[in-house]
């Protein structure tokens, strides 16, 4: 028998201590696989943010590090910018890149940072136990919008990729999601290309991945991956809204 | 035959795959794992067409896919 | 080796290059400005980085990043923007990290004003950021120690794996002096020892974290820090004394360039034949309490002069454990009391001695020897 | 020799902080411990700027000082305000082209200078301050002036063609310094 | 009135309410994110605002604004959170603007942990940021004891002008116990005094800032500034003393959660026929220092329990110049002591003191007297 | 005779400190004149950023605060959530408001703050003497990018006005310059209109203005203007990008 | 009469942190005082929450309690970890529903409900926490059950359908608590 | 006749009303003001028209504007 689908190199063998349904899980699986499959695993290092993800510097098999709130682009920065053979990723929620860590994602995504931004986007805190995020939508009760999100009150969502795209210099922008199946593999395909991007030396490459927090959001997984589809899919349309100009063809499609 | 592993242990119970599995042929356990959930179980192992969507899906990589020979691919992953 | 004419910014920023330092991340803010500018220039030539964030608490955070993966690295930059650096500083100490930073004080609080100030004293020594954790502060009187300060800075700090802060006043940042540097190409990079973030490649994967949900763990870490910081207490301070070796009735506690302007009033009491001493830390923290508790103990009473309202007389207090009055003058806000004004402060402290030992002058001692003998340090 | 120190003054961007530069750079050459402190911050033109030098023959103590020996002054509000803090004894340089006033102090050498003038002869109006570098330098005596010279003509190493003309200003001013103190001898 | 059970963190937010605060602005982080979820509900009920700051950084300068056009203001956090507010609270503080604070402190230093901790002492007290600027800290050990510091804290700011921080421990945040508030409706807005910003109409302009250029006006603040600390010390110390009324030979100091650990572990003594006394600053800036030396005079030894790793234990030294042998033990990263180990701790002090005074229990005194006489408090 | 043209009540007498030919200056000018022509001035409190406009409060006829570098949108959140009745608005640089302050402006502009700010792009940090800010123009020299900004290390300059566009919430945006008589009148109106909305209650609203600094371009005056037309606006481009939907014909074209 | 410190852990969302919420209240409505402190960490599934209770007649002193008087436990880590620190004499009541195995202490009364199941022929087995609780306030007629009652009748105001049940689950586990005491008597 | 009086110690010489004006009628002093700087002077009052240009040129507020009846108006400002 032929193993053709097992856990990658790239994630230790630790269990998460993720939600039942958390697309925290897929995510992490699909970076590990990346860097893996990219041969980058043994000179990658890894940041984790604080947020759900904090621990993820438990689950990545590879060097890590562990930011304070909001700052793992310039921690990223400053490790790249010291050692550029390493190959560094930030893994970052929304609460962290959208809300505290603003001004650090803008700038290291202007200066073109040679590094790979994943952006959990799951519409709340999920780790401090579901307060609004900049990300959370229009009507949504968290614990801190006990109302529903008022657009008059606090605006609307913040759609991270049309932000980093109106930038100049960053080259790779995309938003993916991992609702259903074909989703996450295009996802992987996008977040390969991210790193292999970066392998090359070339650019900036930050990939928002739209995500579930069942547990915040009071639904079941099942109904959580619908949420997904129904309500965020149709405000942070998925796609790649940026190319370095001459890409490959083999890339074209990431895969899909 | 292809056929799926599901590693208890690591299975949360979130039901993705059954969701995922374009055979309908996951379900899930009765009992609960030592963390205290249900788990996914293969209900009907000679349909498997080991497309690995179920394995894709899990959030938890809990389960591993084996095939012999020819299996089918939705996407390639 | 020549000395060469330089302002005490561009020379923190030369120490750096010469101590190893090729890496350099920092945001501009008066009075420390010329140390980013200068490394702008210098770093290409060094095949060094420079890298201007956007603010200081990414700064903060872009040297916890180098550290992290092995890299000598510095920051600089003054009053207001160290304290953005807080938080960094809280999450760089817990992970045992060797960064430097330079801060040329500037007077406070709020966005106060640019001139020199010794207003972040407290800040620098105990109430850096949340936790408890400790920085190796160091506190240079002249362009020279800062150079010599800041290079001794990247030894500890590698040394002991923990952030070393140089504290200047906007005067050793602004002034030019003669400088003499350790020569070219001497310093050696960081060794990435066991905790380096160099990729996995042949070896398992490390982690630099500050973060232990389990209180036992998080608890024996606060107890690792602070069995680190006893070590270093124990083996690092430095200090100096002046005018020491002779009997005196009042001792002065100073540091940084105020000492300095001190030592000029001192010298001319005892061309006046007023024999005053001064007792200066090097180490601020750790602070040589049992020094300075014996160089109190010679003394009938202590004037304690800074620039700020009464930062280090706490350390003062502290060494001296009530034995003796202590008399305290400070100025903020950039007012720097002048060796003048600063002798009117000491006759003013002698005159509280009851029956001090009012010695008439002997015979005018030479100046010459005077400078020469006056000072010992370690 | 006990310490002397030379507080210049004037606009910013009239070169006194320069003048100081030269004055230290000189005075180490020399073997002397030298401290140079300008007054600095932020960037506005229509301020005052000043340099404070310290030379000595042992470490400089305070590089901060309120009395100084020498004042060189390029402009009116800095003579009003420094004028008074000058030593008994002690020196004041005036750019006259600048200062229509006299200075108040019979306790003080005080050397008037046509600086704007006198560099506009050297070749450029705004060597002004080498004119009254060089006033102080000849009157007091402190540094070579061939060094001072030397320092000059590496200071303006990259602009060449600025040499001859601050050269000479300073040289003119020396000139005018040498005569003041020999004016104030007799 | 009647007492609710309620947890810590929303009890705070009620008391603000209660204090006539009816303007939040602040950041979530455990465990004091159930203030800002409780004010987010509460607010619109009372016509109040609740705003979730993007970020700590951005919190302090939020209450800044608000106080500046003269209303009274709310921001909490815990430690990391705190760290950010480093360079807003000098701004605040120099501006004299009268704002709260609350720190629900967490295991540190960096990320650390989320349990309690007491490891921001000196960070609130002593060096919370740049230049010469104080908070006024109260520290209650109940969640009674928060709602009236809260409510006092408001007071303290108005007075004095000046920011004022509550610091509890996770403990203090998450616990419920039973509370009584003072009545809704009483609290009444700040007064715009002559310095806020409520729009030149029918005067002249006014201007809240703190950049002094010329040394003399900012050190002309300093001095200002440094008078009215002065003055806080003199009239706001607060603290209790409990089981201080009988003989000890044995001084306990602590502040906050871990002296009422102290307490169930002296009664336990006490029952033992051992008198120990305990020393509880309520204002740990301005620290009690004369009350704490007084208390410190009438035992043979001192023992400093804290949460941290031994930062109180300064200002008791401070209190102490000396004159006692000081003992101290410390746990850190969530490590709570219980009242026996506390006890243990206790015993090997007592240990220590040559000759204690070993008195036999005459006999076991009833609990109920002691529990209503042991307590004295200002 | 009539005088038609004379400094505004808006102002304070005060001489300002900045360099000749600086265009502080004019924006000074033209703030004071649109809260004082708008009736707005004695309700209105200002923001003085940390830059060379670091005593705007002493030139601003109005109520003022002066707040830490790049944190101005924050303060007068906290300022305008307590007191909706007062006009509020930040005067900043664009080290301030595009460096530092880049997490504060966006978060300030996406919850719809009901402000005015005044975004004051000269490229370049004046007042601590002439660095590289993120708005300096490519192989522009400054004193920390002595060798000319160099686009692929430290990225290209960031567009403010469309990065605040991209945002769902703000409604009125706009660039201006000063840099002709005809684009001070333009900007003018623009701000004039800015403050409008405010005043209506209806929307954040941003003005970013061209702007010069002579001294640390080391240009003349004259020269500074020109390098303003030919280096910065074609770069920025200048106009109204987003204006609420229902905005009054009066202001359309913004008075010009 | 001594202070009384329960200690009630379980699963993160098997209501136990509720439970101990009535209890306190309950306490406090019969005028004692009372301190209710929760285990509290990062929103997890799969993690263990407990609570420790305090009833006193006097003000609570440390609401940490390292040894309690009674432990109430849901699930097997829970009873691992917290078995061996209860107070000699103290109760231990243990949920067999999910707790398969028993204490190992003599020195205290165990108590064994099958909280689950009987909370389900109350009509929800979500109610478990309360046949816990039931169980608890049966055995040590701390506080008032019919107070109780009150209270989780006050908690669930909002989703009235679930009162009858949860009520019904407390009095069974009540019982249970009563018959163990009589048994321990006996 | 439209005219316009120039604050002579608010000018700093930065020569902005100079360009500014379509009459070209203004130019620089000789003297220096108070603060050492070049000021702006009219040099051919007669043919000014009033337009303002100059005055909202200045970064300064050193210019204001007189008029008697007409004058000529480029912008609405
Ligand atoms: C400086 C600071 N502020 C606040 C926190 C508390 N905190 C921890 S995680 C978090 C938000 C996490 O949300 P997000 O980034 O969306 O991640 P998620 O948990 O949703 O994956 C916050 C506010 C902190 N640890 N540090
Ligand atoms: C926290 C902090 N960091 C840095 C500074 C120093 N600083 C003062 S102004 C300034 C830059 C100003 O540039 P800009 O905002 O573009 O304004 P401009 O002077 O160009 O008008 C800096 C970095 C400070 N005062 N505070
Ligand atoms: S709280 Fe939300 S984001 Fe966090 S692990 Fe659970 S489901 Fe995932
Ligand atoms: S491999 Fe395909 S068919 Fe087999 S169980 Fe998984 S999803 Fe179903
Ligand atoms: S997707 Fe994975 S975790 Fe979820 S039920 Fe299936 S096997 Fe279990
Ligand atoms: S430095 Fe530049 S921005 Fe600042 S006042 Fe001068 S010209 Fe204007
Ligand atoms: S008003 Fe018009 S014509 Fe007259 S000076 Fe000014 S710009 Fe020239
Ligand atoms: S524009 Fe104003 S400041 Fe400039 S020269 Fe003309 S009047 Fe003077
Ligand atoms: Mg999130
Ligand atoms: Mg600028």
């Amino acid at each position: 028998m032929k193993k053709i689908f097992a856990s990658t190199k790239g994630l230790t063998d630790r269990p998460t201590h993720y939600c039942p349904g958390c697309t925290h899980g897929v995510i992490h699986r699909m970076v590990g696989e990346s860097i893996e499959e990219l041969g980058l695993r043994e000179r990658t290092v890894g940041i984790a943010p604080v947020g759900c993800a904090v621990l993820a510097y438990e689950y990545f098999n590879c060097d890590m590090f562990e930011a304070s709130h909001g700052r793992a682009p310039a921690v990223a920065t400053g490790a790249k910018r010291s050692r550029p053979d390493l190959i560094l990723f930030t893994y970052q929620g929304d609460g962290d890149l959208a809300s505290i860590g603003m001004g650090e994602i803008i700038h290291a995504a202007n200066r073109g940072e040679k590094i790979t931004v994943i952006f959990v986007n799951n519409a709340v805190y999920g780790m401090t136990g579901g307060q609004m995020a900049p990300t959370t939508m229009p009507g949504q009760y968290t614990t801190t919008s006990p109302f529903g999100r008022d657009t008059a009150e606090v605006g609307y969502p913040v759609r991270m990729t049309e932000v980093i795209t109106q930038l100049t210099t960053p080259a790779f922008v995309a938003r993916v999601s991992t609702h259903t199946t074909r989703e996450i593999v295009r996802a992987k395909a996008v977040i390969k290309e991210a790193f292999r991007y970066q392998a090359e030396g070339r650019c900036f490459t930050f990939v928002e991945v739209l995500s579930t927090c069942p547990t915040n959001w009071g639904l079941s997984p099942r109904e959580a991956v619908k949420w997904v589809e129904k309500e965020m899919v149709p405000y942070y349309p998925l796609g790649i809204t940026k190319r370095p100009e001459d890409f490959t063809e083999e890339w074209k499609d990431g895969g899909h | 035959m292809p056929t799926i592993d599901v590693n208890i242990e690591r299975c949360k119970g979130c039901e993705r795959c059954i969701d995922a599995c374009p055979q309908e042929i996951l379900g899930m356990s009765q009992k609960l794992n030592n963390k205290g959930y249900k788990f996914a179980v293969m209900v009907d192992e000679p349909r498997c067409i080991g497309c690995s969507q179920c394995a894709i899906a899990c959030p938890d990589v809990a389960i591993e896919v084996y095939v012999e020979g020819a299996h089918y691919q939705f996407f390639q992953y | 080796m020549t000395k060469v004419l330089m302002k005490g910014n561009e020379a923190i920023g030369e120490a750096a290059i010469r101590a190893g330092c090729l890496h350099f991340f920092g945001y501009p803010i008066t009075p420390q400005s010329e140390v980013p500018e200068y490394l702008a220039k210098r770093m290409p030539e060094v095949g060094g980085t420079f890298v201007q964030a956007e603010s200081e608490v990414a700064a903060s955070n872009m040297i916890y990043g180098s550290a992290g993966v092995g890299i000598k690295v510095l920051t600089t930059s003054s009053s207001p923007g160290i304290s953005l650096m807080a938080e960094g500083l809280s999450y760089i100490a817990a992970c045992e990290l060797p960064v430097v930073l330079v801060n040329i004080m500037r007077s406070g609080p709020g966005l106060g004003g640019i001139l020199p100030a010794q207003g972040d004293y407290l800040q620098a020594t105990k109430g850096t950021g949340h936790g408890d954790f400790q920085l190796i502060v160091l506190a240079p009187s002249s362009v020279q120690e800062a150079v010599d300060l800041v290079v001794l800075a990247f030894e500890l700090a590698e040394k002991y794996l923990n952030p070393v802060m140089v504290i200047g006043d906007g005067m050793i940042g602004q002034m030019m002096e003669p400088v003499e540097f350790p020569p070219e190409g001497q310093g050696k990079p960081l060794d990435p020892g066991d905790w380096a973030l160099t990729g996995c490649k042949g070896r398992k994967k490390r982690i630099i974290n500050s973060l232990y949900l389990d209180p036992i763990e998080c608890n024996d870490i606060n107890l690792k820090l602070k069995a680190k910081y006893d070590l270093i207490a124990k083996k690092e301070k430095r200090w100096e004394t002046y005018n020491c070796d002779k009997p005196y009735d009042l001792l002065i506690c100073s540091f940084g360039m105020m000492s300095r302007i001190c030592k000029t009033a001192i010298d001319d009491l005892a061309e006046q034949g007023i024999q005053v001493g001064l007792f200066r830390p090097i180490t601020v923290n750790p602070f040589p309490y049992e020094a300075c508790r014996k160089a109190m103990d010679k003394a009938k009473r202590v004037l304690v002069l800074e620039m700020n309202m009464g930062q280090m007389l706490e350390d003062i207090k502290l060494a001296g454990e009530g034995s003796k009055e202590i008399d305290f003058f400070g100025t903020a806000g950039g007012v720097v009391l002048s060796p003048d004004e600063s002798l009117l402060k000491m006759r003013k402290s002698l005159r509280k001695i009851p029956k001090a030992t009012k010695a008439k002058p002997k015979k005018k001692p030479a100046k010459k020897t005077k400078a020469a003998k006056k000072r010992k340090s370690r | 020799m006990a310490g002397t120190e030379v507080l210049m003054a004037g606009f910013g961007g009239q070169g006194m902080l320069l003048s100081g530069k030269l004055l230290a750079y000189a005075a180490m050459k020399k073997g002397m411990e030298v401290s140079w402190l300008p007054s600095y911050g932020p960037e506005m033109r229509g301020g005052t700027a000043n340099v404070t030098v310290c030379i000595s023959p042992k470490q400089v103590g305070s590089p901060y000082i309120s009395r100084p020996s020498a004042l060189l002054v390029m402009n009116q509000p800095s003579l009003e305000k420094f004028g008074p803090r000058v030593k008994k004894g002690g020196l004041i340089v005036i750019n006259t082209s600048l200062v229509p006033v006299k200075a108040n102090r019979d306790d003080c050498t005080v050397v008037y200078v046509a600086a704007a003038e006198i560099a506009q002869e050297a070749g450029t109006a705004r060597a002004a301050n080498l004119v009254m570098l060089g006033a102080y330098v000849g009157w007091a005596g402190i540094v070579d002036p061939d060094t001072t010279i030397q320092m000059i003509e590496k200071e303006f190493a990259r602009k060449a063609k600025f040499i001859p003309a601050n050269v000479s200003a300073f040289k003119l001013g020396f000139e005018a310094g040498v005569k003041a103190k020999e004016g104030a001898k007799a």
